[in-house]
């Protein structure tokens, strides 16, 4: 366990400082359209850094917190990139509902123009062939990896706190039959538990709600050696505070990062001198977690993997229009998105043939 | 002269939503060609499900939240349409045919349950909403491929029964925009058919009010109470005009997301409801009064607004995420004030009339 | 005896039996799995005095006439900044709760007088407006979340540095300050003692006010205007009064919301915080032009427990995802039905 | 005789265990104005709900005894069938559409169609309006009742005389009308529309259409009835033709005491006539369709002043505007001080007190308890039935009180001080009026039309009740309609005629000397004193 951190860390000395490259303009533009802070703080400010980066290059917009009422809005920002004849390329991330039909207008009618979608929420068989390149983290590895994770760190059973819409998503669905097949074959149980949906009529705070008070009650039920993993961003701040309240153990979050939840979560003060620095983050949640005396209990991956997508996906263009690297070469791209972020990334094809790549982190325990 | 002002007053709520969308305009900077293909499809996509509110509120219904259920309706026909690999203009005719007696049958559901709740349409309405959401997740995501045999694997998740989230209609994608386009420009393909049937529909809901059942429907929207003592069945109509209501809104999602390609198998039907409403009523409509001209100049001025927003609010503040804020903070808050211009428009007109009565 | 039976049962009306009747079944089933009902109990308990103010502030909107206050986001805001303030200077415990009810107090009363400028001006449309108002103020408040001046570094954002968090939690500050005040455990049910003082203490304020002649003003402009300005009353005084009220009272429960939840969520937060609350009133037996502070405990109670109760009952009886699409279809049937069978409170 | 239009035998009805109508029969031969009376509450409404085969009869449980139309048995379940049967009714409450045209209104589910295309394949009401043929048949109803107005315009701005007409208008368009139910048609009417209105029924009698005709205005019965009918507590009391009766047997019998409606009133004290309490001087209030253009008055103390005049000369424009509820505008003086216009509260505050034409809508808080209604406007205005402190809660044990006391001073029929307003009779709520403005303890009073859509018996005892409050010292400023009653009661009559006082006349004026003054001639002309 001790090397595992070590190693993380030194991997994100690397980060750190390749977080600060020198800017540089390009020949041609970018579209990038990322969340806003409020949909989740990483990509946008990893948008920004890739706009100081490549000063003038980058057409950075945001599509609405309301996305799933906004489609529309959501379409159009991602074509309008495609009005601009000095775009080359696109990245979206999150790729959120709409995408596909969006890229589908663009190859329509700007066929040189390079998709790149991170995190997308449609069904992979869909968006899949539209985009050049495709990146999520790895949902089929993460089951098992979740329930090696949860055994290492003295789990007996595993708690997966999710509702039928997210579990009509194929890769969740997957993802959970996975962990499961791995789990039996560790002697785990895995006890599926579905929360009120947040866009239902309980609305976040219900689901919330929920998790603050269900947490508890599972520990009162099944001791607390147990761990808890939900699907849903809303869920992981409750899940965090309660799960280190409780006792019980959290491997990692539904979007892996240090920055997810636990900041908010345990108050983590960040000091100006260092904002975005990620092993200072990593050692305040350490030394918070220790003062509640749950070292151990708690986990994620060394690496903010949405910062991740957003960064690789701009530089992975760029490599593509100006180096002529295939997006099809695994091993390139594996190597591509690490000379990018300094962040080694395992990568794996969803299907066999296709650009969708699935992507693992190492983890780090607290 | 008076009579220009007249006209102002009238139109208030459209006439500031279209300063504001110009204003708009000037700051997104965008390509015209961009803003008008932008404009065309946004039209294009969302006036017959605007139109398809018409009905209920001059029966005197409200806004039809149940719409919702229509595009319900016209989404099971498209899954099976997909699942039986229907295509083209025929197959989306079809599938029309199909969602038919689906949205009759929902809309009748949704009549009966609101005649049973008067004066408590709107609460019931959304609770109408989630409670058919439910029982749609029930069977999409658990009878079938349990107790509804179904076997296809590019519409099933792998690992159990359900339907994915996003399913792909890329047979039925632009089965009524693509017959026949008029290339202006170079980006800019305007779907003529898509617009006649729009034009049809607009007729037909005028020469509907010119028939004995719309002037039922009339008489009903002014006073339930005097229409019934008329002898005119009350509930009956009130159950037909949301059957009317929601038959149109499965046809209008279906030519929505025969644009679009996708559909979000458990989300699509979400968006529908409010933002026809928000459109309707930037149109100049109110909860008891709403026209075609009305119904048409408020989806285009609502989406022109949506559509300059994003940008414009990005270039007058510089950042990506503040623009958006600012976008939806200037989107609802020009529909807060058009309403309360028209409130107090309403109220304004009411006087001038008593006091042309005093005076006469 | 019959007829106080009769008496009793249309004071409740049949909506609410209905589901008090199904309360009561999930809560016998919930006996026979290895669900803690006291436990369950005590998570109602705690959600009833969290969400119990939200659905308060309705009663002045209401009986002022103004009908049902979607606007409520406006004073929820209000309730954010005072909160935001008592943790900007890491006030703890109950110093930080009172100091935060105490700045969002007077916002909610400036911006409720606006939020009635508005609304007084629109009579007849302020529920359509009020919707939209929130909406709008909601995304205006983004902006100031993201420029605001707060600088304690445990507010604000980890990477940029700059802005406030979308969650911040109150585990440090004043969190859980009235619900663990005094509190205590009979049975296995623990009563959170303190949340349900304060919640009980708003009541009575409220009650008392329309005790008043301010507040038996108020009622004559809600049900009569034109009465009320033959009786020398003044429409758009108490119609501001009621909204301000109704502001400040959403403000209150927001800090209160805040300190049982533990967070402080902002951006789209307070979006979503008015629907709860009218479901709430509307299900205890109010209209949309009458609603008594009965109606608001009632209401918050039964909707609240069937929140809390329904899911986890229906988790231990059914395997997988099906629960929630269980809970959602009977618990929004029974409400659906409820609706639709109009006797009992509704009338009169 | 030939066979009855409509014979009525035996009906009985009771709501939820109260039987309301007991054996009742009732028959209506053709070309015949039938009147029926009776005291509110006497059963004459839902006899012609149950006539008319309304919803809330057959949701109730329906009722007992048989209709027979043209000799034939008919079992009405719905008013569209009664319609259909040849019955046609006008209702007490208008049913008209106001955003309809009058055409619109006329032929209200009656519409001419024509066919079209889908016409064809959907059925009859997809057929499209003939709005031209539509609007002739409408030209030729209004012709018949003698009536100008443009068919097209919308109902909503038409004054309520005329609503009236349209209402009848809708039901002779019916080709096949043989009975038309007019329930209290001249409530709302001033006298001469009252009497045209009686021309037309009278007219359309005489061309073969039977009528029944629900009124409370009896000397409107002595003038048109064929036959009467008398209803009391649900039971019949006497039918008979019109020569068998005379107004006092009718009220007679209706009530079961004799009263005298056109008698004066008895009175105890005569009013000091030369003190001024109110001084009115250029009086201009901007009240919608009773506008008052300039008007000078002096009320003295301890009498009572008749205001009458036509409807919408300005009568009513004189309380509304003193009382601030209109924009108004002149100089007011209350013993000598200004009362300041446009101030309810200040009017008030100096003792004057109002009891509005407009009962239900600013008269009553209808959803509210009988004991709030009475002592709302004192608590609000004068601090009364406040406990003492800062908090100014109200008093219940007081406001209790002081609503029993009331209830038996003002002999309001009612289950007790926490009835619902609403439920209560039209002339319980008038008594509940007065009984509020007593409580604000007046020195002077305005009250307007008070007895408007109540029954006679109700009617005395305002009457009486008004002159009782005159007697304690209360200065009374009564308005109303109907002449009969400002001289039953009044010191002195002020008849205001086009916003302006026309002149002042003592009760027992002659009868012309008032219609002149109504139809704009001046004192001088009329020859009065």
């Amino acid at each position: 366990m001790k090397r595992r951190l070590s190693v993380a860390l030194a991997l994100l000395l690397v980060f750190g400082l390749i977080g600060v490259a020198q800017a540089q303009a390009l020949p041609f533009k970018i579209g990038l359209i990322t969340g806003t802070v409020s949909q989740g703080e990483e990509e946008y400010q990893a948008a920004l850094k890739m706009v100081a980066r490549y000063p003038g290059s980058i057409t950075h917009v945001t599509y609405p917190d309301n996305f799933m009422n906004e489609q529309e809005t959501v379409i159009g920002q991602i074509v309008q990139f495609a009005m601009d004849p000095e775009v080359k390329a696109i990245v979206v991330c999150q790729a959120v509902p709409g995408t596909t039909a969006a890229f589908k207008t663009v190859r329509d009618i700007r066929p040189d123009i390079v998709l790149i979608a991170g995190v997308p929420h449609e069904d992979p068989a869909v968006i899949g062939p539209v985009a050049d390149i495709a990146m999520e983290t790895d949902q089929l590895r993460r089951g098992p990896a979740i329930a090696q994770l949860a055994a290492e760190m003295g789990a007996k059973k595993i708690l997966h706190y999710s509702f039928p819409r997210h579990m009509s998503m194929e890769l969740l669905a997957v993802r959970f039959q996975n962990m499961k097949e791995e789990a039996e074959r560790l002697g785990l149980e895995v006890i599926e538990v579905t929360a009120p949906d947040p866009m239902g009529d309980a609305g976040l705070p219900g689901t919330q709600q929920f998790i603050l008070e269900d947490i508890p009650r599972q520990a009162a039920i099944h001791g607390t050696d147990i761990a808890f993993f939900g699907t849903n961003c809303g869920m992981m701040e409750p899940a965090i505070r309660a799960s280190l309240e409780a006792g019980i153990i959290f491997p990692e979050q539904c979007c892996p990062s240090p920055f997810h939840g636990y900041p908010g979560a345990l108050g983590i003060e960040v000091p100006e001198e260092y904002k975005g620095d990620v092993p200072y983050i990593l050692e305040q949640i350490k030394a918070k977690v220790a003062e509640m005396g749950r070292s151990g209990r708690m986990a994620t991956w060394v690496a903010p993997v949405n910062m991740v997508f957003v960064e690789a996906g701009v530089d992975l263009a760029i490599r593509h229009i100006q180096e002529g690297l295939d997006f099809s070469d695994m091993a390139a791209v594996e190597e591509a998105i690490y000379e990018a972020t300094g962040v080694r990334m395992s990568l794996n094809r969803y299907l066999d043939d296709s650009n969708f790549y699935l992507v693992l982190a190492e983890s780090i325990i607290f | 002269m008076n009579q220009v002002k007249r006209l102002v007053a009238r139109n208030a709520v459209p006439l500031l939503f279209a300063v504001v969308c110009l204003l708009g305009v000037y700051f997104a900077k965008m390509p015209g060609q961009f803003l008008l293909m932008e404009i065309v499809n946004r039209v294009a996509r969302n006036s017959f499900l605007v139109l398809s509110l018409i009905i209920p509120v001059a029966a005197g219904m409200g806004l039809n939240f149940g719409i919702v259920l229509g595009a319900l309706a016209g989404q099971i026909a498209l899954i099976l349409a997909t699942h039986w690999e229907w295509a083209g203009t025929g197959g989306f005719l079809l599938t029309a045919l199909m969602a038919t007696p689906l949205a009759v049958l929902f809309g009748f559901l949704a009549g009966t349950l609101l005649n049973k709740a008067k004066g408590r349409e709107m609460i019931t309405g959304m609770v109408m909403g989630f409670f058919a959401n439910g029982l749609y997740q029930f069977v999409f995501l658990f009878l079938v491929g349990t107790l509804i045999p179904f076997d296809n694997p590019r519409l099933r998740i792998s690992t159990g029964p359900g339907l994915r989230n996003t399913i792909d209609l890329f047979r039925l994608k632009g089965a009524l925009d693509g017959l026949w386009q008029i290339q202006a420009g170079l980006f800019v393909r305007i779907p003529v058919v898509t617009f006649l049937v729009i034009a049809a529909l607009a007729v037909a809901i005028w020469a509907f009010f010119r028939t004995k059942l719309g002037q039922e429907f009339r008489a009903i929207g002014q006073d339930r109470h005097i229409a019934g003592v008329a002898g005119i069945n009350v509930d009956r109509n009130r159950i037909l005009a949301i059957i009317f209501s929601t038959v149109l809104a499965a046809w209008g999602q279906l030519i929505f997301l025969q644009n679009i390609g996708t559909l979000n198998t458990y989300n699509s039907h979400e968006q529908v409801g409010t933002f026809a409403i928000a459109a309707l009523l930037i149109g100049g409509a109110s909860v008891t009064k709403a026209t075609i001209a009305q119904a048409l100049t408020g989806t285009l001025l609502f989406h022109l607004l949506f559509a300059v927003s994003p940008r414009a609010g990005q270039t007058i503040f510089g950042s990506a995420q503040v623009g958006e804020y600012f976008r939806v903070f200037v989107a609802y808050g020009i529909i807060a004030i058009s309403l309360a211009l028209h409130a107090w428009q309403t109220r304004s007109a009411a006087k001038a009339r008593l006091e042309e009565d005093a005076s006469a | 005896m019959k007829e106080q039976l009769l008496k009793i049962y249309h004071g409740f009306g049949l909506p609410r039996l209905i589901i008090a009747g199904f309360l009561l079944l999930l809560i016998i089933i919930a006996a026979g799995t290895d669900l803690s009902v006291p436990g369950l109990l005590s998570d109602a308990l705690v959600r009833i005095g969290q969400n119990g103010i939200y659905v308060l502030a309705m009663v002045p909107s209401i009986q002022a006439g103004v009908g049902l206050n979607f606007g409520l986001p406006v004073g929820v805001i209000c309730g954010i900044v005072g909160a935001l303030v008592a943790m900007e200077f890491s006030m703890l415990g109950f110093g930080g709760f009172l100091v935060a009810v105490l700045i969002a107090i007077p916002l909610a009363v400036g911006a409720g007088f606006l939020y009635a400028l508005l609304l007084n001006r629109v009579t007849g449309q302020e529920m359509m407006v009020g919707t939209y108002v929130g909406f709008s103020v909601v995304a205006g408040m983004c902006i100031f979340w993201l420029l605001a001046p707060f600088r304690n570094p445990a507010m604000i954002w980890p990477v940029g540095g700059q802005g406030l968090r979308t969650t911040l939690t109150l585990a440090d500050t004043f969190g859980g300050v009235l619900n663990n005040f005094l509190a205590f455990e009979i049975f296995g049910l623990t009563v959170p003692t303190g949340l349900l003082l304060f919640y009980g203490l708003m009541l009575f304020l409220v009650w008392l006010f329309f005790k008043t002649k301010a507040g038996v003003a108020m009622e004559v402009v809600g049900r009569n205007p034109r009465f009320a300005a033959a009786s020398g009353l003044s429409l758009n005084k108490y119609r501001t009064l009621g909204i301000i009220m109704s502001t400040v009272l959403a403000a209150i429960g927001y800090v209160t919301y805040a300190q049982s939840f533990g967070f402080v969520q902002l951006y789209n937060g307070p979006l979503m915080t008015a629907f709860p609350a009218v479901a709430g009133v509307l299900i205890g037996g109010a209209s949309t032009r009458e609603a008594k502070v009965r109606h608001a405990v009632l209401g918050v109670v039964l909707f609240q427990t069937l929140l809390t109760v329904a899911m986890p009952v229906t988790n231990q009886l059914i395997e997988g995802n099906i629960s929630e699409i269980a809970r959602v279809v009977v618990s929004n049937g029974m409400i659906l039905y409820a609706l639709t069978r109009a006797t009992g409170g509704e009338q009169a | 005789m030939s066979v009855p239009v409509l014979e009525m035998k035996e009906i009985s009805k009771s709501f939820y265990g109260t039987q309301v109508l007991k054996n009742v029969s009732l028959t209506v031969g053709k070309g015949e104005i039938h009147c029926l009376v009776g005291e509110n509450g006497a059963g004459k409404s839902t006899l012609m709900n149950i006539l008319f085969g309304m919803p809330v009869i057959i949701n109730t449980g329906g009722f007992e005894g048989s209709i027979f139309i043209n000799g034939e048995q008919m079992a009405f379940d719905s008013p569209r069938a009664a319609i259909d049967a040849g019955i046609g009714m006008v209702h007490q409450e208008f049913m008209l559409l106001p955003g309809f045209s009058v055409t619109e209104n006329v032929k209200l589910n009656r519409e001419v169609t024509k066919r079209n295309l889908f016409s064809a394949v959907f059925g009859k009401k997809m057929e499209t309006l003939n709005r031209r043929q539509m609007a002739q048949d409408t030209r030729s109803a209004l012709d018949r009742l003698g009536m100008s107005i443009d068919e097209w315009v919308p109902v909503a701005g038409l004054p309520v005389g005329y609503l009236q007409f349209v209402e009848i208008a809708r039901e002779i368009d019916k080709e096949n009308l043989q009975l038309l139910v007019l329930d209290e048609p001249t409530a709302v009417l001033t006298e001469s529309e009252a009497e045209q209105f009686l021309g037309v029924i009278q007219r359309l009698a005489r061309s073969g259409i039977s009528i029944l005709f629900i009124t409370h205005r009896l000397d409107e019965v002595m003038a048109v009835a064929d036959r009467i009918t008398i209803l009391k507590d649900g039971e019949l009391v006497s039918s008979g033709p019109r020569e068998d009766y005379t107004i006092s047997q009718i009220a007679e019998l209706m009530v079961g005491r004799k009263i005298d409606t056109q008698a004066r009133k008895q009175r105890s004290s005569s009013p000091a006539k030369q003190e001024v309490v109110l001084e009115i001087r250029d009086l201009r209030v901007d009240m919608p369709g009773e506008r008052l253009r300039g008007i000078d008055l002096d009320v003295y103390r301890g009498e009572i002043l008749g205001i009458g005049g036509l409807a919408g000369h300005g009568k009513v424009g004189l309380a509304n505007g003193i009382m601030g509820l209109y924009p108004s505008q002149g100089r007011v003086l209350y013993e000598g001080q200004e009362v300041p216009l446009n101030d309810t509260k200040a009017a008030l505050r100096m003792g004057l007190a109002f009891v509005s034409e407009d009962r239900r809508g600013v008269g009553l808080v209808l959803e509210d308890t009988i004991a709030n209604n009475i002592v709302l406007t004192s608590m609000q205005s004068q601090d009364k039935f406040l406990k003492p402190g800062l908090l100014k809660l109200k008093d219940e044990r007081k406001i209790r009180e002081h609503a029993l006391e009331s209830i038996e001073k003002f002999d309001i029929r009612c289950t007790g001080p926490e009835q619902i307003v609403r439920r209560l009779s039209g002339g319980n709520q008038q008594k509940v009026c007065l009984a509020r403005a007593f409580t604000q303890e007046p020195k002077l009073l305005f009250v307007s039309e008070p007895t408007r859509g109540i029954d006679v018996g109700a009617k005395s005892r305002v009457l009486e009740l008004i002159v009782q409050l005159n007697e304690m010292g209360v200065t009374v400023v009564f308005t109303s309609s109907e002449l009969a009653e400002l001289r039953s009661i009044a010191d002195r009559i002020a008849i205001v005629y086009e916003g302006r006082l026309a002149g002042i006349l003592p009760p027992d004026a002659p009868d012309v000397q008032y219609g002149l003054l109504m139809a704009g001639k001046s004192l001088e002309e009329v020859g009065a004193r």
